[in-house]
């Protein structure tokens, strides 16, 4: 293969993807003809098609493992997964955003034609199959982001989160790179497979130093996208910053992707090395899972106490990274899947709280919604408590998966950490809960928001309430996706 | 490459990492200098593949090495029309104005 | 009849009105009338249901009954398993008989958001009612933590002036105990590669894990009973919640904690409770001579309530880990017992708040003289607080003297000066006798001489109707108790034999 | 049949009263508990003809409690003793509900008196004839609520509520012991039937039993915790303070419950554990010392006292301190005949000091009284013969029954009987004095009352004489009639009561000295003579002896500071210590540093970490840097890369 | 000291200079400039050490490009000598050790390398060809994926720097290509009839 001077062209796995690029081709030569009041009306629903569509391919496409152009791009049960979840979050996340960018004015083509790039590079994040691809398709997720995130070019708070996100988001790549030289330098190597191949159990001398170092670098580099500490500190000021809908996504479907990165780099090649990099995502786990908890009792507004309610959600996704097991890495999926409903969710409530005009952002304003509009209260109760771990929610299937794989592998300590953490920020969403639930309503709220917002929010709603009847599927769909994941010698066997 | 061990390029690499991080966080001027650091981490990147790549006798370092430059290109652009839309707004680049949100 | 699946359904019934109560629509008082007349049949209802659960069960068997499985959770290994025995059953019925009560009771009290507080009640009832069907153990926290939620919004929204400092506290605390289970819980299904709660009993942990699995549940069960000290959060949240909420968090909720000591920490950790024990009695005898002291200084009427009901969960751990027939029996006709007179004295409470908005004590007086009937039934849930013999709160309290008396130094079962504790427990009686009779004193005797108390009213017909069913019970199980311990014995028995299996012998080798 | 219309009929009597009071109205209340009290009194004396003497049989009730080994059946045991005890309670309450009749007239709750009135009735009667230590417990708790309730049946006035409440507690620290022994019968027999531990009570003498942490004879503390039970209820030293506040409650309740019947459940208690108890020889001897000390020191507390019922009252404690040494030296037939007898003449002396109470228009105190003997005759005299009865005057019921009590404790081999004796005698004199005092205070002398008072004084309806007729005839007759009781080969009490192979004093009674049988009535005589010296000849001397010996006057007339020494010792304590767990220990120390405390912590750790998020670009980028090195770093050095 | 190695030693040593100079020096003019000279020196060490062609996409891109753009922009922005704050000083010492650390730890790492055996199936007939040529031949061979997204990832700076900073100025007359496109005859025309001698 290595000297068929063409490149295989047996391209099925890449559909979602060549769909998802010829969509923003043409996308942007649209929006581009359209008038400016109109493209974003077009452009956004046609970008949503796009992602679902691009979803639905990939969830039908035939999932026998294959690595194809060059050993960059993998699809697998895995990728197929990932996929799915991570552009229907991506899609979903445009129709949450569409009547909040019209009210801010920033209603441009160009958002969520970025939003469908950046769902692109998620797309090829959860099929990178080496440490180029790796690079480059974290590269394509990360730009339209930094340019999301200052899309509301004319309010300082957006620029500056933009700028933040950006400058910290380029020295994050800068340690990726860096651990990605040092890894290719001490195993001669760029490709997953080659190193499952070459660095097995049974290989002589072992991982060398320099590629654990170059690996502790490239955790550094994810961590930053997964928004795990120490490597966290632009998520606060950036959620806050950004516009809300630009928030909701940078919550949402890129931190799914980050994680199926992380796992994909973790338990592919390097899965025979747990025991050298799980101390070190244990301890960003723990750390992001008290910092998160912690520092979110003394917020004030709700994009921020949903960046550090993010963080700690992260940790606890890492826990499950940490375990290094199979069953962990299913459950960091799982977690991860209803981290990302929830959130939507959550998000939803944000964005169709509006008073006079303006959208609500302290916490203190959410005071009496549940007399004003009762729906509305109730969801976002769901999803704080969901986040909160309470069963029956969805979210304490999450946690209590998460702490079983940590469990099984001997790092009780960890479990015990992480739930009482969690034990700690149930007190700031109850505060939420308690706000909108029992303080005495304040002025009214502005009538409800769009459909495509209602329906999100309401679908979100309904699977985090309803995940405890049906939980099964997501389940076998984590499991057959970790089960995917591996060296390519187990998986010829499957 | 012969007669410089490798061993060089990657203290030489290594001693510009450092000095691009040190700009960044010991940066107290502007943020356009900020971006420059990021530049120099990137060469120092560079700088190693290149260098392991001559080493082991493998392109693919040097191959890195080159989308490496293009996304950096890339990023230039986008960070400064980030740098370019933040100074239209705030009348100012200091990296100590740049705190507008905290906490 | 007893193909269907008769848990399930009675768990999940509930939810059935909270649907339809979550499509009424209209004018805001017919809204609330309606909401009120769903609930109330689906709880009677429930109630139904649960009684056929009773008529199905067969007294003489010690093992689940009328179990139901269903796949659900397959890649953990959990399974959907329900099932009673003669220690869950009769908690099953006072749930679902306490929830019919609330409704009742508070069918004119409750005016803002009828429409949420049955929906809530509701949810509570399905909570509750599952938590003692499951036997699954994951099944069993997800309805055990899951009551946090409803209760959590009764206390805050329908609760009194410090409602939100209670409501905060009772869920933390709750919380914090409950994910240490949660990690036990994690711990022993690895251990023993199942989360069914039979599976679980039959399996053999290792002793030196078992202490820490012990004390990992113990977290959870002592907040929920709660023992001292773990017991600060309950004043709090009883003062501050709706009476309604009152009763079930007294009613049923702390019979968690109990019932969580008889389910998991005795026949699944024997040796570890065994060592315990000693431990367990120590903090009961702490809790039920602290809290009555406490309680003796009470000015308020919910707060001395409250304090009894830590005092009264107090026998109930004694008796739990006595470890024999008479405490296991005790322990639960107690937990019954407690369920229902704590539950009417917090009703008891209630009635009289809602006509003067006042939990003072101070506030009242002479409320004979203009409520006689009112009179009557407080004094006979006071003596029955106080443990008078033809009154419930007797045979559990007696039961469990007896039975830990029973534990001497020759029989080497639990390693513990039982005559002590009974001693010590018995002290409860004097002291009991002391706050709740000084509570009567002021509240029903003396001169009507407030002026806002002139025109009270005495108990109305709804408020009659609820009390009617505990007045009832009360004195039934006083009088005749052998219909609720007849089906009790055999489950009982197993328990024991569980206990027992892992050999109190064995115990004595590896703990000394 | 018969036992279960006699037990169950003032039950329901109670109910009907209790539940449909308002429907019945007073009349109909009054009609419906005295008929069934009239139906229970006569099945009881067709009781006391057919079964006395007969062996113990048992009528089953219903089931009760079966848990475990401990099988417990509501059942009621009758036997020579029950039947009895069942007699005495029943009659003397019938008669006492036909007083009420007319005593409670103008009461605006009579319903619920009577309903009460009954329910004690029904509970007493459990009591007495319980098959089992837990339905015994039914009936002495019963009793207490009916108590409770009776002494705070007027619920307006605060001592009332104040007595009725310390009543019930401190008879509950009395039935705190009694729980404890019912839990170490069970302990010791697998059982608290009768039957069962009276037959067995034999095998376990001198079994030894580790409770409390200490090693004892099993037996002995059985019966020691009984007793506590029994000192309770029977008001005995140190835990008699109540019985003089239940003074607080309607005449009529004082002469049923704290006279005739439920006070006197405590020596019926060792009675029927006469079994136990004579195998338990310390507990013996403990018995006869708290009863003959209880006997004088109530004795001496009677002497000073000014409130009418609080005097008899103080006799009646007095009294049962003679039934109790009766007991513990071995005589519990004497006891027992006592308890009969004094059910009579003190229920006579109780309703008659109703009777004076009634009118005088609702005054009490002594002070106050004087010269009534003219204006209520027939009360005079009846008061009289209750206190010929109650001092013992040869020939009245009181005479027989108190002469045997002292002679038993002459004659036994109790360690302490000439303890006994001795305080017993004293306290002979003592009672005929303040007996004295009482009825020369009260009919004697000017009249102190004011004017108004005097001129309303009047007799009582017959509702309420005809009872004083027949206690009274019971106060004289009792003696003779009961006398068999006192057979020294306990045949007539076919085993009710049974006596050690070892304990003879049954026999030993009747054959001690002259002097000793002379004895009472010596000081009976001395006694009466003194008061009438005190309070007819010369009415100066009373405040002159008493300003004599002040001290001993003040300590006398304060009860012996009993009720300040228990405030002292465990009312305030146990307050102060309420106190301060509430505030020092849930609120100062566990919400503290518990949850309040964590919940602070997490708050300022909160607040602490967001202080580093500082907004600077610089610091951000520090760091993410510091921690690359620390992940490094301790990958290099700590995880020996 | 080889001539090679004498080389490495001075442009690597301008190399650091320069890189210090760039984050040190008061005016960003300047910065730039050394940026400039900082890349030519890394250009130089890459040609040393076998690869001409990376060395020149360094010089063409970055000089030509990124260097410039900065340039540009801070041009643009017209901002010049910027004062020291105070903080600088104080954080000095910490960062200094923090970087010292991290330079420590990265060279230690480096020390030890050793060689082995490329796993990887990557092309190692280098010398057949030239660098160059060698390295188009990987490019649109083996990396052929990589190299599309690169191609998409310049699109999205292109769009993302356009979305970011182009304005639609008001009261500046531009074309419009769809507006014109989609012009109707109703809109741009209105028939008046004008009676005569009244005016419009």
């Amino acid at each position: 293969m290595p000297t068929s001077p063409l490149p295989d062209l047996a391209l099925a796995p890449l559909l979602p993807e060549i769909v998802l690029l010829a969509a923003a081709l043409v996308l942007l030569v649209v929006g581009a003809l359209r008038e400016r009041a109109q493209a974003a009306g077009i452009v956004a629903p046609l970008a949503v098609l796009a992602l679902l569509v691009a979803a639905a391919i990939a969830g039908v496409l035939d999932r026998t493992p294959q690595t194809l152009l060059g050993g960059h791009f993998r699809f697998d049960a895995m990728a197929a997964f990932l996929k799915v979840v991570v552009l229907v979050g991506a899609a979903a996340c445009i129709l949450l955003g569409g009547a909040y960018e019209e009210d801010e004015r920033i209603d441009r083509f160009e958002l969520p034609l970025l939003a469908l790039l950046a769902g692109l590079g998620m797309s090829l994040m959860v099929s990178a199959e080496s440490l180029l691809g790796l690079y480059m398709a974290l590269e394509l997720q990360s730009l339209p982001l930094y340019v999301m995130a200052a899309f509301h070019r004319d309010q300082l708070r957006s620029t500056e989160a933009g700028l933040k996100y950006f400058v910290l988001g380029a020295l994050a790549s800068g340690m990726l790179l860096y651990g990605c030289s040092l890894i290719y330098g001490f195993t001669g190597t760029l490709s997953f497979a080659a190193l499952a191949q070459g660095f097995g159990p049974t290989s002589p001398g072992g991982l060398p130093t320099g590629a654990v170092v170059g690996l502790v670098f490239v955790i550094a580099g994810l961590a930053f996208k997964l928004a795990a500490v120490p490597f966290h500190m632009w998520t606060p000021d950036v959620y806050e910053g950004a516009p809300t809908s630009v928030t909701a996504f940078l919550a949402a479907a890129p931190k799914v992707a980050a994680v199926g990165l992380t796992l994909r780099l973790l338990m592919g090649p390097m899965a025979d090395w747990a025991g050298q990099w799980q101390q070190v995502v244990a301890l960003v786990a723990l750390a992001s899972m008290v910092l998160g908890s912690l520092a979110g009792l003394v917020q004030t507004n709700i994009k921020r106490l949903m960046a550090y309610s993010g963080i700690a959600n992260v940790g606890f996704a890492l826990v499950g990274v940490a375990a290094g097991t199979r069953e962990g890495m299913e459950a960091a999926l799982v977690y991860m899947v209803i981290y990302l409903a929830t959130t939507l969710g959550a998000f939803g409530c944000i964005l169709a709280m509006r008073r006079q005009g303006t959208y609500v952002e302290r916490i203190d304003e959410l005071a009496g919604l549940s007399s004003r509009r009762p729906l509305l209260a109730a969801a976002l109760a769901i999803f704080m408590f969901s986040l909160a771990g309470i069963p029956p929610l969805a979210g304490f299937f999450g946690k209590y998966f998460v702490f079983l794989a940590a469990v099984k592998a001997g790092l009780v300590w960890l479990a015990v950490a992480g739930l009482l953490a969690s034990v700690v920020a149930a007190y700031y969403y109850l505060r939420i809960v308690k706000l909108a639930y029992f303080d005495p309503p304040a002025e009214p709220f502005d009538v409800p928001a769009a459909p495509g917002l209602r329906l999100v929010t309401g679908l979100a709603a309904v699977a985090v309430v309803g995940f405890v009847v049906l939980p099964g599927p997501l389940f076998e769909a984590a499991g057959g996706a970790a089960a995917s994941l591996g060296p390519p010698a187990v998986a010829a066997v499957r | 490459m012969g007669a410089i061990p490798l061993g060089h390029y990657l203290t030489l690499a290594a001693t510009l990492f450092t000095i691009g991080v040190f700009g960044i966080f010991l940066n107290r001027k502007n943020v356009i200098v900020i971006l420059m650091s990021v530049e120099l981490i990137l060469l120092a990147v560079n700088i190693n593949f290149v260098a392991f790549s001559v080493a082991l006798g493998d392109l693919a370092g040097q191959v890195f090495a080159m989308f490496i430059l293009t996304v950096a290109a890339a990023e230039a652009a986008i960070g400064l029309a980030i740098v370019v839309v933040y100074f239209r707004n705030r009348g100012s680049i200091e990296v100590e104005d740049i705190n507008l949100m905290r906490g | 009849m007893s193909d269907w699946p008769l848990l399930s359904l009675t768990t999940f019934l509930p939810l059935v009105g909270v649907a339809f109560i979550l499509f009424i629509r209209g004018e805001p008082t017919i809204v609330a009338q309606n909401a009120r007349a769903v609930a109330l049949w689906t709880a009677l209802a429930t109630f139904a249901l649960s009684l056929m659960i009773w008529a199905n069960f067969d007294p003489a068997q010690g093992g689940y009954q009328l179990v139901e499985q269903a796949a659900w959770l397959e890649p953990l290994g959990i399974r959907y398993e329900m099932g009673v025995d003669g220690i869950s059953l009769w908690l099953v019925l006072l749930s679902t008989l306490l929830t019919v009560v609330v409704i009742v009771g508070s069918w004119f009290s409750v005016t803002e958001r009828v429409k949420e507080y049955m929906i809530t009640f509701l949810i509570m009832d399905t909570l509750m009612v599952g938590t003692f069907c499951a036997l699954d153990i994951v099944l069993f926290y997800i309805f055990f933590e899951g009551i946090l939620i409803p209760m959590y919004l009764i206390i805050g929204i329908w609760g009194g002036p410090r409602r939100i400092y209670s409501a905060f506290k009772f869920f933390l605390y709750t919380l914090a105990g409950s994910v240490l289970f949660l990690v036990a819980i994690i711990v022993m299904a690895r251990e023993a590669g199942t989360t069914s709660i039979p599976e679980l009993t039959r399996h053999d942990f290792p002793v030196a894990m078992q202490t820490w699995l012990w004390l990992a549940l113990f977290a959870s069960f002592a907040v929920k009973v709660p023992m001292w000290p773990f017991h600060t959060w309950l004043p709090d949240a009883h003062v501050e919640a709706p009476t309604a909420g009152s009763v079930l968090l007294a009613g049923v909720l702390l019979k968690l904690g109990g019932y969580g000591f008889l389910r998991f920490s005795l026949p699944m950790l024997p040796e570890a409770s065994a060592y315990f024990a000693p431990m367990v009695f120590a903090l009961s005898i702490v809790a039920i001579v602290y809290t009555s002291l406490v309680a003796l200084v009470q000015t308020d009427m919910k707060k001395l309530i409250a304090y009894s009901s830590v005092a009264h969960m107090g026998i109930v751990t004694i008796g739990c880990f006595t470890a024999n027939p008479l405490g296991l029996t005790g322990a639960l006709v107690q937990m019954l017992s407690h369920g229902l007179v704590s539950a009417a004295l917090f009703m008891v409470v209630g009635v009289v708040y809602d006509r003067i908005h006042s939990r003072e004590i101070a506030a009242y007086g002479g409320l004979a003289e203009r409520m006689p009937v009112y009179a009557t039934l407080f004094m006979l849930f006071m003596l029955a607080s106080v443990g008078l013999p033809g009154t419930s709160g007797f045979v559990g309290e007696i039961l469990v003297i007896i039975g830990i008396f029973n534990i001497t130094p020759e029989s080497a079962a639990i390693p513990a000066q039982g005559s002590w504790v009974a001693l010590f427990a018995a002290t409860g009686m004097i002291l009991g006798a002391g706050y709740m009779l000084w509570l009567y004193r002021r509240v029903i005797f003396g001169a009507l001489e407030k002026t806002r108390l002139a025109a009270i009213e005495d108990l109305r017909l709804n408020e009659v109707v609820a009390f009617a069913p505990l007045v009832l019970l009360v004195l039934l199980m006083g009088v005749y108790p052998s219909l609720f311990t007849d089906p009790m014995a055999a489950s009982i028995d197993r328990v024991l034999a569980e206990i027992g299996a892992a050999g109190p012998g064995r115990l004595a080798l590896q703990l000394h | 049949m018969l036992h279960l219309i006699l037990v169950f009929s003032p039950l329901l009597g109670a109910a009907l009263a209790g539940l449909f009071g308002r429907q019945l109205g007073d009349r109909g209340a009054q009609l419906v508990t005295c008929g069934l009290m009239v139906v229970s009194a006569t099945c009881s004396v067709i009781g006391l003809f057919l079964y006395t003497g007969d062996p113990a049989f048992k009528v089953p009730v219903l089931r009760w409690i079966e848990v475990g080994g401990l099988e417990v059946d509501w059942a009621l045991r009758v036997d020579t003793l029950s039947t009895v005890m069942m007699f005495v309670v029943s009659f003397v309450s019938c008669f006492i509900h036909i007083y009420s009749i007319g005593y409670m007239a103008h009461d605006a709750s009579v319903p619920r008196f009577f309903s009460y009135l009954s329910l004690f009735t029904f509970m007493m009667l459990m009591l007495v004839t319980s098959d089992n230590l837990l339905q015994l417990y039914f009936g002495w708790e019963g009793v207490g609520v009916a108590s409770y309730l009776l002494i705070g049946f007027w619920y307006t006035r605060p001592t009332a509520c104040a007595a009725a409440i310390k009543a019930f507690i401190v008879n509950r620290v009395g039935d705190f012991g009694l729980a404890l022994g019912v839990a170490l019968c069970f302990l010791l027999f697998d059982s608290i039937q009768y039957d069962v531990i009276f037959a067995e009570a034999a095998g376990h003498a001198g079994q030894t039993v580790t409770v409390f942490g200490l090693t004892a004879d099993a037996l002995t503390v059985m019966a020691l915790l009984l007793f506590i039970g029994a000192m309770g209820k029977s008001a005995q030293l140190g835990l008699h303070t109540w019985l003089p506040d239940a003074m607080e409650g309607p005449t009529p309740v004082s002469a049923l419950i704290h006279a005739a019947t439920m006070v006197t459940a405590g020596v019926f208690l060792v009675a029927r554990f006469s079994p136990v108890f004579e195998l338990a020889p310390v507990a013996l001897a403990v018995v006869t010392v708290v009863g003959a000390s209880t006997a004088l020191f109530a004795a001496t507390v009677g002497l000073t006292q000014f409130d009418i019922k609080r005097v008899i009252a103080y006799s009646t404690c007095s009294q049962l301190g003679y039934m109790f040494f009766a007991c513990g030296v071995g005589a519990y037939a004497a006891g027992i005949f006592h308890l009969v007898t004094h059910a009579f003449f003190k229920a006579l002396l109780f309703l008659g000091a109703g009777s004076v109470i009634h009118a005088l228009s609702d005054e009490q105190d002594m002070r106050r009284m004087g010269g009534l003997a003219d204006k209520i005759k027939i009360t005079y005299a009846m008061m009289w013969i209750g206190t010929l009865a109650l001092v013992g005057f040869p020939g009245t019921a009181g005479f027989f029954s108190k002469d045997a009590i002292l002679e038993a404790a002459w004659a036994s081999h109790n360690a302490f009987h000439l303890y006994a004796f001795w305080l017993g005698l004293l306290a002979a004199v003592l009672t005929a004095f303040y007996s004295g005092r009482l009825m020369f205070l009260t009919f004697h002398g000017e009249p102190r009352a004011d004017h108004h008072t005097m001129e309303h004084v009047h007799e009582s309806p017959p509702v309420m004489t005809v009872p004083l007729f027949v206690l009274a005839a019971g106060a004289l007759l009792a003696g003779w009639l009961g006398k068999g009781m006192l057979d020294p080969d306990g045949g007539w009490w076919a085993g009710a009561i049974v006596t050690g192979p070892d304990n003879h004093v049954m026999h030993a009674m009747h054959e001690v000295p002259l002097l000793v049988k002379l004895a009472p009535t010596f000081a009976m005589a001395a006694g009466l003579g003194l008061a009438w010296l005190f309070y007819v000849k010369m009415p100066d001397l009373p405040d002159r002896v008493a300003a004599a010996v002040r001290p001993l006057h003040t300590f006398l007339y304060n009860k012996w500071y009993f009720d300040e020494l228990y405030d002292l010792l465990f009312v305030r304590p146990a307050l102060a210590a309420g106190r301060v767990f509430w505030q020092g220990g849930d609120v100062g120390i566990i919400d503290r540093f518990g949850p309040d405390g964590i919940a602070r912590t997490a708050l300022a750790g909160g607040a602490r970490t967001v202080r580093l998020q500082t907004g600077y670009l610089y610091h951000y980028a520090f760091a993410m840097l510091i921690g690359l090195v620390l992940l490094v770093g301790l990958y290099l050095f700590l995880l020996g890369g | 000291m080889s001539a090679e190695l004498f080389l490495f030693w001075l442009m690597g040593a301008v190399c650091v200079a320069s890189a210090v100079m760039v984050i040190s020096a008061k005016n960003p003019v300047h910065s730039v400039l050394f940026l400039i000279l900082c890349f030519f020196n890394a250009a130089g060490l890459f040609v040393l050490i076998g690869a001409e062609f990376l060395a020149m996409v360094l010089v063409v891109v970055y000089v030509g490009a990124v260097a410039v753009l900065f340039m540009f922009v801070v041009m643009m922005l017209d901002i010049n000598f910027v004062r020291l704050r105070e903080g600088f000083i104080e954080y000095l010492p910490v960062g200094a050790l923090v970087g010292l650390v991290l330079l420590a730890e990265l060279v230690l790492v480096a020390g030890t390398w050793a060689f082995r055996e490329p796993v990887a199936t990557g092309v190692a007939a280098v010398e057949a060809v030239d660098n160059t040529r060698a390295l188009g031949r990987l490019l649109y061979t083996e990396h052929f994926l990589v190299f599309q997204i690169a191609g998409v990832v310049l699109l999205v700076a292109i769009i993302g720097a356009i979305a970011l900073t182009l304005r639609e100025r008001v009261g500046v007359k531009r074309q419009d290509v769809a507006r014109q496109v989609h012009r109707r005859r109703e809109e741009t025309l209105v028939l008046e009839r004008v009676e005569p001698g009244k005016g419009v």
